[in-house]
């Protein structure tokens, strides 16, 4: 016996199951972040000596600004290629997958310029609290990239069979990666401001 | 009810804002004595009366009145009675109305740390002298009490030993060297974090001596021991044994024991800057 | 989406390019005003509105927010509620603090 | 996150017992995994005990654990009391009260052959269970286990042994564990509903469920934060929760500081408040199965208790301060903490109310099961009214961590919640096992239990009241103000060492009827819900049912006037 509204849409929510299942994931990645965002400002607020000010202007704003359009345009790809399927061209979805994950590439390569510079400078997270909030904020975040670039990699590669045999489930998946994708650049967006710019 | 809870642990209140504090406690348990001896009575009625040998047909509808909403209001209107009349009130004037030297209270610093409370006298002068990380020394120095500022040369630190007149604002400044502690006064209705990093005021006003005091306990097991200072935080494998004691003295007692201290810190020099006095 | 025809999905092609042109153009907004002098609660405002106004475009057209169901938006709903109260009542419980 | 295809080739027994994705089995492995948790908890707790009465005196029979002396030691006191809580109720009650009832039982109550994500299903056991051996290597490494409380305190966390380092590793795991499994249940739920079972005819165990998902699913994630960040301060230096200017043991901390104890304070507690209502809600959704079977009555007021029991989820995300009314807090937030925490009691009280209610009229079967239920009201009735006095700062300042804490919470989670599920236990077992239980077995276990449970907390309150701190090595021995109360250390041990005696009916019942208990019919208590009407015992593998169920009523129709039986199952046309 199959589970039922694995793929098509029950009435009278108007939904396939795995949809709100990501985004009852989502919502407790807003929490999550959301906590982190939450010790920024308390700490932000008790930082008496001003590391959070002079810290952020050790950031390089223009790297961050590149990445901030890198990802945008990441999320673009990612949606393109969910209408490439809706519109049944196969081999347009796996050239805007494709460029969505060499983008979130370029994204990890310029991160990791950044991270080096830092070390370079001896600059950890250890050296105040800001660099610690910034670390573990952005360090977070890059985790929720890589993980997104692994599952988009299976989609691309080994799971793109399904594409052939269960269409119309595969085009489901692929919203749902699209869903997380660009949840994680919606957290960026806000990343950027608050630590580079404030 | 006050008595039932003395019967059964409350210790004796020898603070003047201590009788509030104990006046929620009793409204509270008032409350919950009268919901659970009439919810109580009711349970045990309906357990032997509705029981299936003797009431085999259950009704379908059971209660149709609607009484039990008025009881549910009934509850939320007195927890608000509480809270409104007395709660914010009494807290209100706990952390707001804080006294100071300029309104006539005895200022005192206390500084936990790992297993002790370390006390902060301002000596004569009334003001404290600043204290500075480098000069902390755990056997001379231990808040780093700095004497060359000339607030400091007259204050004197003790350990585990806090002495305060009766009938005086007592306003205390909690502090801690490591981790948090709990600055707790059973018989004075006091309690407050002790949280490095932060400065945190209490203030109470004993209105009985240690001597008052153990009168009343004289002939019980608690006999001769006078009022302590507990640690109600778990603050690490010593958490037990950070006890401190408290001693309430009449005005010219106090007057005498701080002159003893005073002398304490002329004798001694700068090396020893507490009275060994535990 | 599923129940999108041929036709829609084209055009909210174009509502995708459109909003990425408006994604790339407040980025470049965001930090050109970050030099502005401004003082800091102005910078912390500014700042805030345009990544909210981004945030809510990328939630609302590439997420599909706008047109998403009910049971969606209450879930979100109720997290931002949430979210609201763990991003700010520490810190007011913060500054209201007997004393620092 | 695929359905799986109804296979009827035999699997093999990894496929089938291990890593099975069928979710009557994981609810199984939960329920087995939290029982032997519980009563590894349970074990923690009867060493501590000792230590209280008798301090500083070897002890009898495991002295051998502390050593030569066989004196227990503080630092081992402080492991065992931190590990007693993170196991009673991370490893314990919860994936009792969620992960096994409720992934049991939410599918079969709403007509689902299964969850919704089955694979999502077996890989949250499997976190939860990684996460349990992960707290256990804790007692190995050097220092032993963590031992900075269950609430794990910074600064004291951030500077105490690796076992600290452990616990917040295994927090994370078990934290992963729950996201998955109420992401699961919100689907199953919302999704996969009998065409029929509206909101409104949702037996109130599915209701309290779902609110308990939300709960996990929104609470948790900040402890998961919180939780990285301490990680962080014990591995790479960082001072989240570490001021500037600490001395620790004479030395200056070599940190950057700047950081704050407080945020760790909030940042618990955000998730620690509702998490206390995590564990009492499923136990009002047992309780509230049970007592309307074995009443033979509907529950009274069914609207009432599932709004009460929203909204008490909604409100709990905003009372967690109440446990910091001792760290300097203002009077405004304090004023807000204190009228939050007690709108929330009422909800309880109209839940507990409409409970007591419902018994008028109605014809009680006194079997283990109700007797269970029924004793889950008063004594929650004690822990949640103790809980007043707490919720006022004025009051608190007294109470606040002394004994009546202790006392109040596990007057909730013990003859609470842990009587819900023991009384779960009763009512399921003949559904799961297709056996029943021993009653006189069952009615032993619950007399012996409630006497001495209540030996063990009351006399909490008292020593409470005298200002006895908790978490005291000696048990207050060193302090004059404990004197007079010292003497009910000695009547709580020796409670709670007769109330470890009194579970061993219980589980060689347990065992015995497992193995040879006589046959269960698959509506044994003749209930109206689809588990019982339309589940054969055990139900089948891998689907449930054989057809799936439509639904026509709401929940507990019974003794319906004109009706030819007294219960009229919710799938009867
Ligand atoms: C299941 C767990 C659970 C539940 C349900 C509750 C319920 C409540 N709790 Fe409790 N609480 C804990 C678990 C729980 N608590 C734990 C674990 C701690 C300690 C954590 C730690 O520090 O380690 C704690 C600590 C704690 C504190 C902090 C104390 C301190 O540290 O100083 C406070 C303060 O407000 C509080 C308040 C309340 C209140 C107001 C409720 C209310 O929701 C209660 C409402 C219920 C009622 C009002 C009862 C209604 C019943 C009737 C009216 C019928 C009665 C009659 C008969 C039965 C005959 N709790
Ligand atoms: C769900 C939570 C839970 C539960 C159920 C319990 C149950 C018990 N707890 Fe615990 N306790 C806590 C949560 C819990 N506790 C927490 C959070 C703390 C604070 C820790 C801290 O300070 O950080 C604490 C602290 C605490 C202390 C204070 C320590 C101190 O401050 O120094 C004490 C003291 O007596 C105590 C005692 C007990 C006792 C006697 C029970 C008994 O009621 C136990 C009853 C248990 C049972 C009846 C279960 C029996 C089950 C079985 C036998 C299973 C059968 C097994 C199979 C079939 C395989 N607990
Ligand atoms: Cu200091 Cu406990
Ligand atoms: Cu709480």
């Amino acid at each position: 016996m199959e589970i039922p509204y694995n793929v098509e849409e029950r009435q009278d929510t108007g939904m396939f199951n795995a949809k709100l299942g990501i985004w009852l994931f989502l919502a407790s990645e807003v929490m999550l972040f959301g906590g982190l965002f939450s010790a920024y400002v308390f700490l932000r607020m008790g930082d008496v000596t001003g590391t959070f000010i002079s810290g952020a202007s050790e950031l390089n704003i223009p790297l961050a600004t590149f990445n901030t359009l890198v990802l945008i345009s990441s999320s673009v790809t990612m949606i393109m290629s969910w209408v490439s399927l809706k519109l049944g061209e196969q081999k347009k979805f796996k050239t805007y997958l494709g460029t969505t994950l060499l983008l979130a590439g370029v994204f990890l390569v310029v991160k990791y310029f950044e991270y080096t510079a830092k070390f370079h400078h001896g600059i950890f997270p250890e050296t105040s609290t800001f660099f610690a909030i910034y670390f573990t904020l952005t360090g977070l975040h890059m985790l929720h990239i890589i993980g997104g670039m692994v599952v988009i990699f299976y989609f691309l590669v080994p799971g793109s069979k399904m594409m052939n045999t269960e269409s119309e489930r595969f085009t489901n998946r692929i919203e749902i990666v699209g869903l997380y994708w660009h949840f994680v650049d919606l957290v960026w967006i806000f990343l950027f401001p608050v630590l580079y710019l404030l | 009810m006050l008595d039932l809870l003395r019967k059964y642990g409350l210790p004796i209140n020898a603070s003047s804002h201590g009788g509030a504090v104990d006046e929620v406690i009793v409204l509270f348990h008032w409350l919950m004595l009268f919901l659970f001896i009439g919810w109580g009575l009711f349970f045990i009625y309906t357990l032997i009366r509705f029981r299936a040998s003797k009431n085999p047909k259950a009704d379908y509808v059971g209660v149709k009145s609607h009484l039990s909403s008025g009881l549910e209001v009934a509850v939320a209107a007195i927890e608000f009675v509480i809270l409104i009349g007395f709660a914010i009130p009494i807290w209100a004037t706990r952390v707001n109305d804080v006294p100071n030297s300029a309104t006539g209270a005895e200022e005192i610093r206390v500084i936990g740390q790992q297993f002790a409370w370390n006390i902060h006298y301002p000596g004569a002068d009334g003001k404290f002298g600043n204290r500075d990380l480098k000069l902390v020394d755990e056997v001379s120095n231990p808040i780093g009490l700095d004497r060359s500022d000339l607030n400091g040369v007259d204050d004197f630190v003790t350990v585990n030993q806090l002495h305060i007149p009766v009938n005086k604002p007592i306003r205390i400044d909690l502090s801690s060297k490591d981790v948090i502690h709990s600055f707790s006064l059973p018989e004075f209705r006091v309690k407050q974090d002790a949280v490095p990093g932060m400065s945190i005021p209490v203030w109470f006003e004993a209105n009985m001596t240690t001597d008052e005091y153990l009168q009343t306990v004289e002939g019980t097991d608690r006999e001769g021991q006078g009022f302590e200072i507990a640690c109600a935080q778990l603050c690490g494998l010593g958490h037990y044994r950070m006890k401190g004691f408290l001693t309430v003295h009449d005005n010219e007692g106090y007057a005498a024991w701080l002159d003893e201290q005073a002398e304490y810190l002329e004798e001694e020099g700068e090396d020893d800057d507490w009275g060994d006095d535990f | 989406m599923s129940g999108h025809s041929v036709e829609d999905i084209k055009k909210s092609v174009k509502v995708y390019i459109g909003v990425f042109a408006a994604l790339a153009v407040l980025t470049v907004v965001t930090v050109a005003a970050s030099y502005l002098d401004l003082s800091s609660g102005e910078a912390f405002f500014l700042a805030i509105i345009i990544a909210s106004v981004k945030g809510t475009l990328v939630a609302g057209y590439f997420m599909h927010l706008f047109s998403e169901k009910t049971t969606v938006l209450a879930v979100l709903g109720l997290t931002f509620f949430f979210l609201i109260v763990i991003m700010f009542l520490p810190f007011m419980a913060f500054t209201d603090q007997a004393v620092i | 996150m695929s359905g799986q295809p109804d296979t009827h080739h035999e699997e093999s027994f990894w496929r089938k017992y291990i890593f099975s994705i069928d979710h009557k089995v994981i609810g199984l492995q939960y329920g087995i995994t939290a029982l032997i948790f519980l009563f590894f908890g349970f074990c923690l707790m009867m060493m501590m005990r000792w230590q209280l009465a008798y301090p500083e005196q070897p002890m009898p029979w495991f002295g051998w654990l502390f050593g030569e002396t066989g004196v227990m030691l503080p630092e081992m006191y402080n492991s065992l009391g931190a590990m007693h809580g993170t196991v009673m109720i991370f490893l314990g009650v919860v994936p009792l009260a969620v992960g096994a009832f409720g992934n049991y039982f939410v599918p079969l109550q709403i007509g689902a052959p299964d969850m919704a994500f089955p694979k999502l299903n077996m890989t949250s056991y499997w976190c939860y269970f990684a996460g349990g051996i992960v707290m256990m290597v804790g007692f190995f490494v050097p220092g032993g286990a963590a031992n900075s409380g269950w609430t794990s305190y910074p600064p004291l966390a951030d500077i105490a042994t690796t076992g600290q380092t452990v616990w917040l590793f295994g927090m994370v795991l078990l934290i992963t564990s729950s996201l998955l499994g109420s992401i699961n249940t919100i689907t199953t739920i919302v999704q996969l509903r009998a065409k029929g079972l509206t909101w409104m005819r949702l037996p109130f165990f599915v209701w309290s469920q779902f609110v308990t998902a939300f709960l996990l699913l929104l609470a948790f994630p900040p402890l998961e934060a919180a939780g990285v960040l301490q990680l962080m301060d014990r591995l790479l230096d960082t001072s989240f929760f570490l001021p500037s200017g600490l001395i620790v043991s004479g030395e200056v901390l070599n940190v950057s500081g700047g950081g704050s104890p407080l945020l760790w304070q909030h940042m618990f507690w955000f998730l620690a408040h509702p998490e206390v209502y995590v564990l009492i809600l499923p136990a009002m959704g047992i309780v509230a199965e049970v007592l309307s079977n074995n009443t033979r009555k509907p529950l009274w007021g069914y609207k009432s208790i599932v709004y009460a029991s929203s909204f008490l989820g909604f409100m709990s995300f905003i009372v967690w301060a109440h446990h910091m009314f001792m760290t300097g807090m203002g009077s405004t937030i304090s004023a807000f903490f204190q009228t939050t925490t007690m709108i929330i009691s009422v909800p309880s009280v109209v839940i507990l109310t409409a409970m007591f209610i419902s018994l008028w009229g109605a014809s009680i079967r006194y079997n283990s099961a109700m007797l269970f239920a029924l004793g889950f009201l008063p004594m929650f009735g004690i822990g949640g009214l103790t809980g007043l006095p707490l919720g006022i700062a004025a009051s608190d300042i007294h109470l606040h961590d002394t004994y009546y804490v202790i006392g109040h919470f596990h007057y909730v989670v013990a003859p609470g919640t842990i009587f819900a599920l023991f009384a779960g236990v009763y009512y399921w077992f003949p559904k799961m096992t297709g056996k029943t239980l021993n009653e006189t077995l069952g009615k032993i276990h619950f007399w012996l239990s409630m006497i001495f449970i209540n030996g063990i907390f009351m006399p909490m309150f008292v020593q409470g009241l005298a200002g006895v701190s908790r978490r005291l090595w000696d048990g207050g021995a060193s302090y004059a103000h404990a004197t007079d109360t010292l003497w009910l250390n000695e009547v709580m041990s020796a409670s709670a060492w007769l109330l470890g005696l009194a579970q061993i009916p219980f589980i060689y019942n347990l065992i015995k009827s497992m193995k040879s208990g006589e046959k269960a019919e698959s509506n044994h208590w003749d209930a109206t819900t689809l588990e019982w009407t339309d589940a054969p015992s055990p139900p089948l593998p891998h689907r449930n049912f054989e057809v799936i169920p439509e639904v026509y009523r709401g929940p507990y129709e019974y003794s319906v006037p004109g009706a030819d039986k007294d219960f009229t199952p919710q799938s009867e046309a």
